[in-house]
């Protein structure tokens, strides 16, 4: 504990030090990063120390506020959440150094190395809380310090909109959450988790728990249809903080629910079932939208979304199998889901802080402004290739393996059961699986491939070491995972044995016949490597010799192609969105050539996200009309005002003396009911 | 272990047999001698002996694209079971068997944009949109035969011998064949989905995307293609007899002799039918997925 | 000395009628100075019995204060902005009365659910000063001219010393300190802001105030 | 001794300060007050003891937590006054510092009184004494909204007046008896009241003391004045006033509670705290004037305090808890504001842009505000909140848990619009056009009650939990 603790010292040292006035720029940047980075790298351990089985540290200390306790304990699931934690935001914060210095002439930095360690600070707390109050605190200083990081370029609009709509929809979810861990309180008596877990009292509440966790949990993580924050606050954020953001803060969605479910020692099938239809809507409709995005950070937002929805289909089939006694199943699940939370914070944040290199470069976000990057930033495009290869989960990289665990799930009970939903998995998955590859070789290719579209993808540069470190970092972790996947599974059981509803001793012998077939995917994974290494070898002697020439790209005879000409992000997506445009709905500008001497034709289409920018409007429409309505009731005429005075006294009057309370009573539920005894 | 290793060398040596097989198939219905059996032979041979041509806007990815999936295709024959057991089997490696060609294709994708050609960007957006149809379609045929056979390894995959003791499942089989025929015609760009032999680069779907191409790279992808699909033609002609056997005699002799079925089928399609237009080409994956979707439902009853 | 009192507790309430049902504010001055007198001679009548020199001051202090001093004010007041006709009220006066009949019957019931205490003398007094104070908040609210609303809020005041009068014995100074404090805050505070609105806006209509709202 | 000290202190300074001619230095009396009163209550807090002078004037717990309450936030009002004064030498401010100094005796009054009159008699003192500070300004607007509060309140108080009638006659149903409207010897015979009157007092009182602390649909003087008054009055009016009129409806509770009344005040009370939630929170959805936006702030936070008060139990000691989180978290709302409001010159939410970029410092404490009195972490307001939340959900009262959560949410929504439309953006161009920008005095109390309110989110000293605890006992709250 020591340890995680000094790391947290380190980084709230960095925080601290970086509100003193008048501090030389370099030396600023210097030593608060330092710090922070170097918190990080402190705090990794202890997480990595318990993944490996050491002892679990904890901290136990009284604090003086209602029903508080400083409670902190790192077990294998905080601790799967912390290692992510630390390394992304770790190397998001170096990133971070180059990144941010170009704002440096017109806007103070204070505030965001402040809140960046706050956040961290707040996420650390937040995976390792065992008490309420501890938790829903730095989670909600968590939301607040994203919240403040996300309006840093508050003077545009679109910022500002995003930085509400994250604030209103994060906190409306925490009250939710307030209701499920009293709920919890009240059935195990105490608002400490450890109580909480193994209770068998929990059930007599189970489906209000469930739902309303699904919902304040669900906020965070970005489930459709209340994801609808995450693609607007996610490219409005400066990049390093969209990548912690889609790297760790979502994922305390998925680590909330993962814990209240593992609070529960038997869990009802149709809690599988819900989370199982929730990653499909979230899973395809998240990358059906972004595939027709052409803002490459708001299409990387919405593959989080669709990554969440893997995430949860993986959860989903776990707690199935929880729920049907199959520890097979559940293995697979859970290991699956909880295995690509991991694999989604290392790649989505590798690409994002690509993302970010490409817009410190080019000043841009706009994918079809883009073009032949990787002969200018060939370390940024290699590392970008290996998050597009790996978010897609293709092998070799570690997007697969994870994948790979939930496909296996789901044909499992498919194998067994009969019911459609449990097979519902397989095609999801492929389905979702194939439309990411489609939207990463449409940005892979648009942004680094062909042409440079712009004078400003001309003359784009490498951003420095520090950029690049980071990228490297994640990507070499990526295909650590994805080549030697067998070495991480233990530490996967043992993730899972923090489930109430599971059995150490047998799960341990399932995930280790599991360890067995990983390792099968880990050969397979360097065999890829292998043979491709031996092809290219073989393709490099059979031209040794001979003549290799340059020449231009065949034009089908067209002698005179412009770098327009290329196929664009939009254009590439066009054919495979129209399969979807009655989900899409995109609005399209058009220019039509009509005459035999055009003029000038132009294209546009955008595809508006369907809850945020279709149906809330409608929604507030409606609202604001009643609204007026209401507000009449303050028109400014005192003789009104007193007459709602007369009007009450006489209610108030009538009610008592003349027996309308016990009415009253039952409609608005003011009476107490005690507690739900247990079943 | 070592009349495995046997196998698949033969696997590998006998792909480039079935385009030629094809166009051999070709011919006859159209009543011309035809290119021979082994012209794929020749063609590589002499393409290997080739020097190459790269246009100056290409970079790495465009040299790695065949290498890649060549890669991914000979990696993916290690799980196919050809005349006995296949090389390599564990539970859940058809999940790896069809990743493996989404490697391949996310690379040859990619090397295709790389050129900058607006010809080749429109070849890979069609790839990727119809692979989109067949991707989930191969995964719903791969829940039925998981179901069948009880098994998630593809060797016992597609030769589900229970299907031989239960004859209500014929008709299951027969619906999975039809389907797992479509979705091979269109992932090998042959007739009704592509037509490998013209050169309308606008009509065209995976010859487009490798126009750039030439030497020993064009040599990898027209070996990787073929592969590919003996890849896919033996896994529908296990399906058409699924008798699993050991690496014997009579076992390479049926698993040819359904090969060259499963082969001249597809020939005499591709000559009994037009290319489809391109807007049609969904409706016909769409139509395959439906009878996939089918088959689970009857298959999960 | 029980119909005395039931004879003073009805003058009550038809001047709070008489209010609500008529315009000219000279009239309804006058009108509310009788209420007052009347309050004022009731302490001596409510409590016969005991002939204290304590009640004749209450009762000597009430009819000088509400009977003349206040009246006078507001007399003053009305010659001071030249006014002579409540002209805008926000309802009709017919519908006024009704209301005010209805709000007597609300009086009535709602008192008919209080207990009195045992040996109090008029049975009346409780349902009259529940009447008289929503009535006086009915003027308040029906009201357009400040200087109506002033009155009303006399009569509120009214009401609440008719109730006061019943604990008189019970709680010595409590009623005086409570109801001058209130006529001190209700009229010399309210008589101070009235002018100055009547300076502000040139007119003490209430209408006029009614800038801030949504 | 140390009840008329503290008593006198304030008005005697006032008769000081009218012999003080400049309007610059006047201010500083105010300081003196509030030190001197300060300094005195923070004596008794620390000793712990509860001073009486005889059996009207009485310290209990209920009025030491106000009392403390309501001297920590003159302390703050009266540096910011001062410096607010500083900008306004143009406008006597006689009447001013006067009518604030009466208005401190009188709240100091209200705290120690143990009588129902009495306690009456300084309410309504308090409604007379802030009267011209509303009108400080003096223009149609600021008259308006003192004339609205003259005459609500006044139409309240006698209410109340109506109601203390009625307890008196509720206590002396069955003949005279000695000590009458005398809290501790009522409580003592709660038992043989009758019923009936206690009942009719309890709605009158409720009615007359809920006007002044601003329960919807009583509270429609609220926007009006808060909107029109300076800043630190609108602080001092909501963070102390209010206080006092709760500390009223605490004194009514304890009668109630007494009589074994409960269920039936109970209900009133919770109805009264969700109704002035639910009003506020529609209110305040779509305001345009962010001044008033803090008036239904003010309303929502009384109604939580009466919600809290009827739910009894755990969500009493909230309520005790959330009256001093409010009191200071409104401090640092109403005080930035101010600064706000003299820089840009406007109440207007459209005319405000872009704070954080003109007066950084009032901007930070105007977001800190609003993130602490929505009731988020770190700050003390989500303590408070999570306690009475945690108190209807023990008792299981889930039809008040669903409407208090879901006001919550549509009030965080509906000040999160309007604030962030303030602090964020690009600042008007033309910066001479400005008022003044921050200075120390301005910045300072904000500053220390921001502080102090982060700090109670944090820790809460075991001395003052016993005081909350204490004062909550009073009310059948317990933690």
């Amino acid at each position: 504990m020591s340890l995680f603790l000094l790391g947290l010292g380190l980084i709230a040292l960095g925080g601290i030090l970086s509100l003193i006035p008048r501090v030389p720029r370099v030396l600023a940047s210097a030593v608060c990063n330092g710090l922070m980075i170097l918190g990080c790298a402190v705090g990794v351990v202890p997480a990595i120390q318990v993944l490996a089985g050491g002892p679990l540290p904890s901290l136990n200390m009284p604090w003086s506020v209602p029903a508080g306790q400083i409670e902190l304990l790192i077990d294998p699931l905080s601790a799967l959440f912390l290692l992510l934690h630390f390394i992304v935001c770790g190397s998001a914060v170096m990133f971070g150094i180059p990144y941010f210095s170009s704002y440096e002439k017109t806007q103070s930095l204070k505030p965001v190395r402040f809140f960046t360690s706050i956040l961290i600070i707040s996420i650390a707390l937040t995976f390792t809380a065992q008490n309420t109050i501890l938790f829903l605190g730095a989670w909600e200083l968590m939301a607040l310090s994203t919240f403040f990081l996300v309006i840093f370029e508050d003077r545009q609009e679109r910022v500002r909109k995003a930085g509400f709509l994250y604030l209103i929809m994060s906190h409306t979810g925490t009250l939710c959450l307030f209701v499920v861990f009293l709920l919890l309180g009240r059935q195990a008596g105490s608002l400490g988790f450890s109580q909480m877990a193994h209770n068998k009292d929990l059930l007599a509440v189970g489906t209000p728990i469930f739902l309303l966790a699904l919902v304040g949990f669900g906020v965070k993580a970005g489930f459709m249809p209340i994801h609808f924050w995450l693609q607007e606050a996610h490219p409005a954020a400066p990049t390093p903080v969209s990548a912690i953001m889609s790297g760790v803060v979502i994922k305390c969605g998925i680590y909330g629910l993962v814990r209240v479910i593992s609070f529960f020692p038997t869990l009802p099938a149709w809690w599988g079932i819900v989370l199982i239809m929730i990653g499909t809507t979230s899973g395809i409709l998240g990358v059906v939208w972004a595939l027709a995005q052409h803002d490459f950070k708001r299409l990387l937002a919405y593959h989080s979304i669709e990554n969440i929805g893997i995430i949860v289909l993986g959860l989903g089939f776990g707690c199935l199998g929880l729920s049907l006694n199959n520890p097979v199943v559940a293995m697979l699940g859970l290991a699956g889901g909880l295995w690509h939370t991991l694999n989604h914070g290392l790649f989505k944040s590798l690409l994002f802080l690509g993302a970010g290199s490409i817009y410190h470069a080019t000043g841009s976000r706009e994918i079809d402004q883009m073009g032949g990057l990787w002969k200018k930033m060939p370390w940024t495009g290699f590392c970008f290739l290996v998050g597009s290869v790996a978010i897609c989960g293709i092998p070799p990289l570690n997007g697969f393996v994870s994948e790979w665990l939930i496909y296996n799930a789901s044909f499992v009970l498919g194998i067994h059961n009969s019911n459609f939903c449990f097979v519902l998995g397989v095609p999801v998955l492929a389905l979702i699986g194939v439309l990411a590859a489609a939207c990463f070789t449409k940005v892979f290719g648009v942004l680094f491939l062909g042409n440079a579209r712009t004078e400003a993808a001309v003359e784009a540069q490498e951003g420095g070491a520090l950029m690049l470190i980071p990228m490297l970092f994640l990507a070499s972790l990526c295909f650590a995972i994805g080549l030697f996947p067998g070495v991480f599974l233990p530490a996967m059981s043992r993730v899972i044995t923090v489930f109430s509803s599971v059995e150490a001793g047998e799960f341990h012998q399932v995930a280790m016949n599991q360890a067995g077939m990983l390792a099968w995917i880990g050969w397979l994974s360097v065999g890829i490597l292998a043979v491709i290494g031996v092809l290219a070898l073989v393709r490099r002697l059979f031209l040794v010799g001979k003549p290799v020439s340059a020449s231009a790209t065949w034009g089908c005879g067209y002698a005179l192609p412009s770098p327009r000409m290329q196929y664009t992000a939009s254009s590439y997506a066009q054919f495979s969105t129209l399969m979807f445009r009655a989900v899409l709905r995109p609005l399209v500008h058009m220019k039509r050539i009509t005459s035999l001497f055009p003029a000038a034709g132009s294209f546009e289409s955008h595809s508006p996200d369907a809850v945020l920018d279709r149906f809330i409007p409608r929604l507030a429409a409606i609202l604001r009309r009643v609204l007026y309505r209401v507000r009449d009731f303050q028109h400014g005429r005192v003789q009104f005002y007193l007459a709602y005075v007369l009007l009450f006294l006489i209610l108030l009057l009538v009610w008592e003396f003349h027996g309308v309370s016990l009415l009253w009573k039952k409609i608005f539920l003011l009476d107490a009911v005690t507690k739900v005894p247990p079943p | 272990m070592l009349m495995r290793f046997v196998s698949v060398a033969v696997a590998l040596l006998a792909a480039p047999l079935l385009p030629g097989l094809i166009n051999k198939t070709k011919s006859a219905f159209a009543g011309r001698k035809g290119p021979p059996v082994l012209q794929l032979y020749f063609d590589l041979a002499k393409l290997l002996k080739k020097g190459a041509v790269y246009s100056p806007v290409t970079t790495w990815i465009f040299r790695a694209g065949p290498v890649v999936s060549l890669a991914s295709y000979l990696i993916a024959s290690l799980f196919v079971p050809f005349g006995g057991d296949s090389f390599l089997s564990f539970s859940g490696d058809v999940i790896a068997f069809a990743y493996l060609l989404g490697l391949a294709r996310f690379f040859t994708v990619l090397a295709a944009l790389d050129t900058g050609s607006s010809f080749e960007g429109m070849g890979a957006s069609r790839e990727v949109t119809f692979s989109i149809l067949a991707e989930p379609t191969i995964f719903i045929l791969f829940i039925v035969l998981a179901r069948i056979s009880g098994s998630l390894s593809l060797s016992h995959m597609v030769t589900p011998e229970q299907v031989l003791m239960n004859p209500s499942t014929v008709g299951l089989l027969l619906l999975i064949v039809f389907s797992l025929f479509v979705v091979c015609l269109a992932e090998n760009s042959r007739i009704p989905v592509d037509d490998p032999a013209t050169h309308l680069e606008l009509t065209m779907i995976h010859e487009v995307m490798v126009l750039d191409h030439s030497g020993p790279d064009l040599a990898f992808i027209l070996y990787g293609a073929s592969l590919k699909l003996f890849l896919m033609v033996s896994l529908l002609a296990h399906l058409l007899f699924p008798i699993r056997a050991a690496n014997s005699a009579q076992g390479w002799l049926l698993f040819g002799i359904l090969v060259a079925i499963v082969t001249i089928s597809i020939g005499i399609v591709e000559s009994a039918m037009a290319r489809l237009r391109m807007v049609r080409i969904p409706r016909l994956l769409i139509a395959a997925c439906m009878i996939a979707i089918f088959a689970m439902i009857i298959g999960l009853r | 000395m029980e119909h005395v009192t039931q004879l003073l507790l009805i003058l009550v309430i038809l001047a709070n009628l008489f209010v609500l049902g008529s315009h000219p504010l000279g009239a309804c001055i006058r009108a509310v100075a009788l209420q007052g007198i009347a309050l004022g001679l009731l302490p001596l009548f409510l409590h016969a019995e005991e002939r204290s020199v304590h009640l004749v001051f209450l009762s000597i202090g009430m009819i000088g204060l509400k009977g003349f001093l206040l009246p006078g004010l507001l007399f003053r007041a009305i010659r001071d902005a030249a006014l002579r006709k409540e002209q805008e009220p926000l309802i009709g006066f017919n519908t006024a009365l009704v209301l005010g009949a209805g709000l007597i019957g609300l009086g009535f019931a709602i008192a008919a659910k209080l207990p009195l205490p045992p040996g109090t003398a008029a049975s009346i007094v409780v349902p009259v000063a529940l009447a008289t104070v929503m009535m006086g908040l009915l003027v308040i609210v029906t009201r357009g001219k400040i200087l109506s609303q002033a009155l009303g809020y006399i009569m509120l005041e009214n009401g609440i010393f008719t109730f006061g009068l019943i604990l008189v014995k019970g709680l010595p100074g409590l009623i005086e300190t409570g109801v001058l404090l209130d006529i001190f805050a209700g009229v010399f505070i309210m008589g101070t802001v009235i002018e100055h609105i009547n300076r502000e806006f040139g007119s003490i209509s209430a209408y006029k105030l009614s800038n801030l709202k949504e | 001794m140390t009840i008329w000290l503290l008593i006198l202190i304030p008005a005697i300074l006032a008769g000081l300060s009218l012999a003080i001619k400049s309007n610059v230095s006047r201010p500083w009396v105010l300081v003196v007050a509030a030190v001197a009163h300060s300094s005195l209550v923070a004596r008794i807090w620390f000793l712990g003891s509860f001073p009486s002078s005889g059996t009207y004037l009485l310290l209990d717990p209920a009025g030491k937590m106000v009392l403390g309450l309501i001297s920590l936030l003159f302390l703050a009002g009266s540096f910011y006054a001062v410096g607010y004064l500083r900008r306004r030498v143009d406008r006597p401010n006689l009447t001013f510092v006067v009518s604030l100094l009466f208005f401190l005796s009188a709240m100091t009054v209200v705290t120690f009184s143990q009588h129902f009159g009495l306690l009456w008699v300084a309410i309504e003192a308090t409604t007379l004494a802030s009267a011209p500070l509303l009108y400080f300004n003096h223009n149609q607007r600021s008259l308006e909204a003192t004339w609205k509060y003259l005459l609500i309140c006044s139409v309240g108080i006698a209410l109340a007046l109506l109601g203390t009638f009625f307890l008196a006659m509720a206590e002396t149903f069955n003949g005279p008896i000695e000590n009458a409207l005398l809290l501790p010897a009522m409580m003592a015979r709660a038992g043989s009241m009758s019923v009936p009157w206690l009942h009719a007092a309890f709605i009158f009182l409720l009615v007359g003391y809920g006007t002044k602390m601003g329960l919807a649909p009583l509270h429609t003087w609220k926007p009006d004045a808060y909107g029109e008054a300076p800043g630190v009055v609108g602080f001092l009016l909501s963070g102390a006033l209010t206080s006092c009129g709760f500390l009223a409806l605490v004194r009514l509770t304890q009668v109630c509670q007494a009589a074994g009344q409960m269920d039936f005040a109970r209900p009133l009370l919770i109805l009264m705290g969700l109704l002035s939630m639910g009003v506020a929170a529609v209110f305040i959805l779509g305001q345009t004037d962010y001044k008033r936006m803090l008036a239904y702030s003010s309303v929502e936070h009384m109604g939580i305090l009466v919600l809290g008060l009827g739910m009894g139990g755990l969500a009493t000691y909230g309520t005790w808890m959330h009256l001093l989180n409010n009191g200071l978290a409104k401090g640092i709302l109403f005080l930035s504001a101010g600064n706000i409001h003299r820089h840009y010159k406007s109440k207007s939410v459209a005319q405000v842009k872009g704070v954080f970029h003109r007066l950084p410092l009032s901007g930070a404490l105007f977001m800190a505000g609003f993130i602490a009195i929505t009731g988020s972490p770190p700050f003390a307001l989500f303590m408070s909140e999570f306690t009475i939340l945690r108190g209807g959900v023990a008792d299981g009262r889930w039809g008040v848990v669903a409407a208090y959560l879901g006001f919550l949410a549509v009030i965080f929504i509906g000040m999160a619009r309007i604030v962030l439309s303030m602090v964020l953006g690009e600042p008007p161009k033309d910066e001479t056009a400005s008022g003044p920008k921050d200075s120390f005095l301005t910045t300072l109390s904000p500053c220390l009650l921001a502080a102090a309110v982060l700090l109670l989110g944090l820790f809460i000293p075991s001395w003052l939990n016993h005081a909350i605890e204490s004062a909550a006992a009073l009310v059948g709250g317990h933690s």
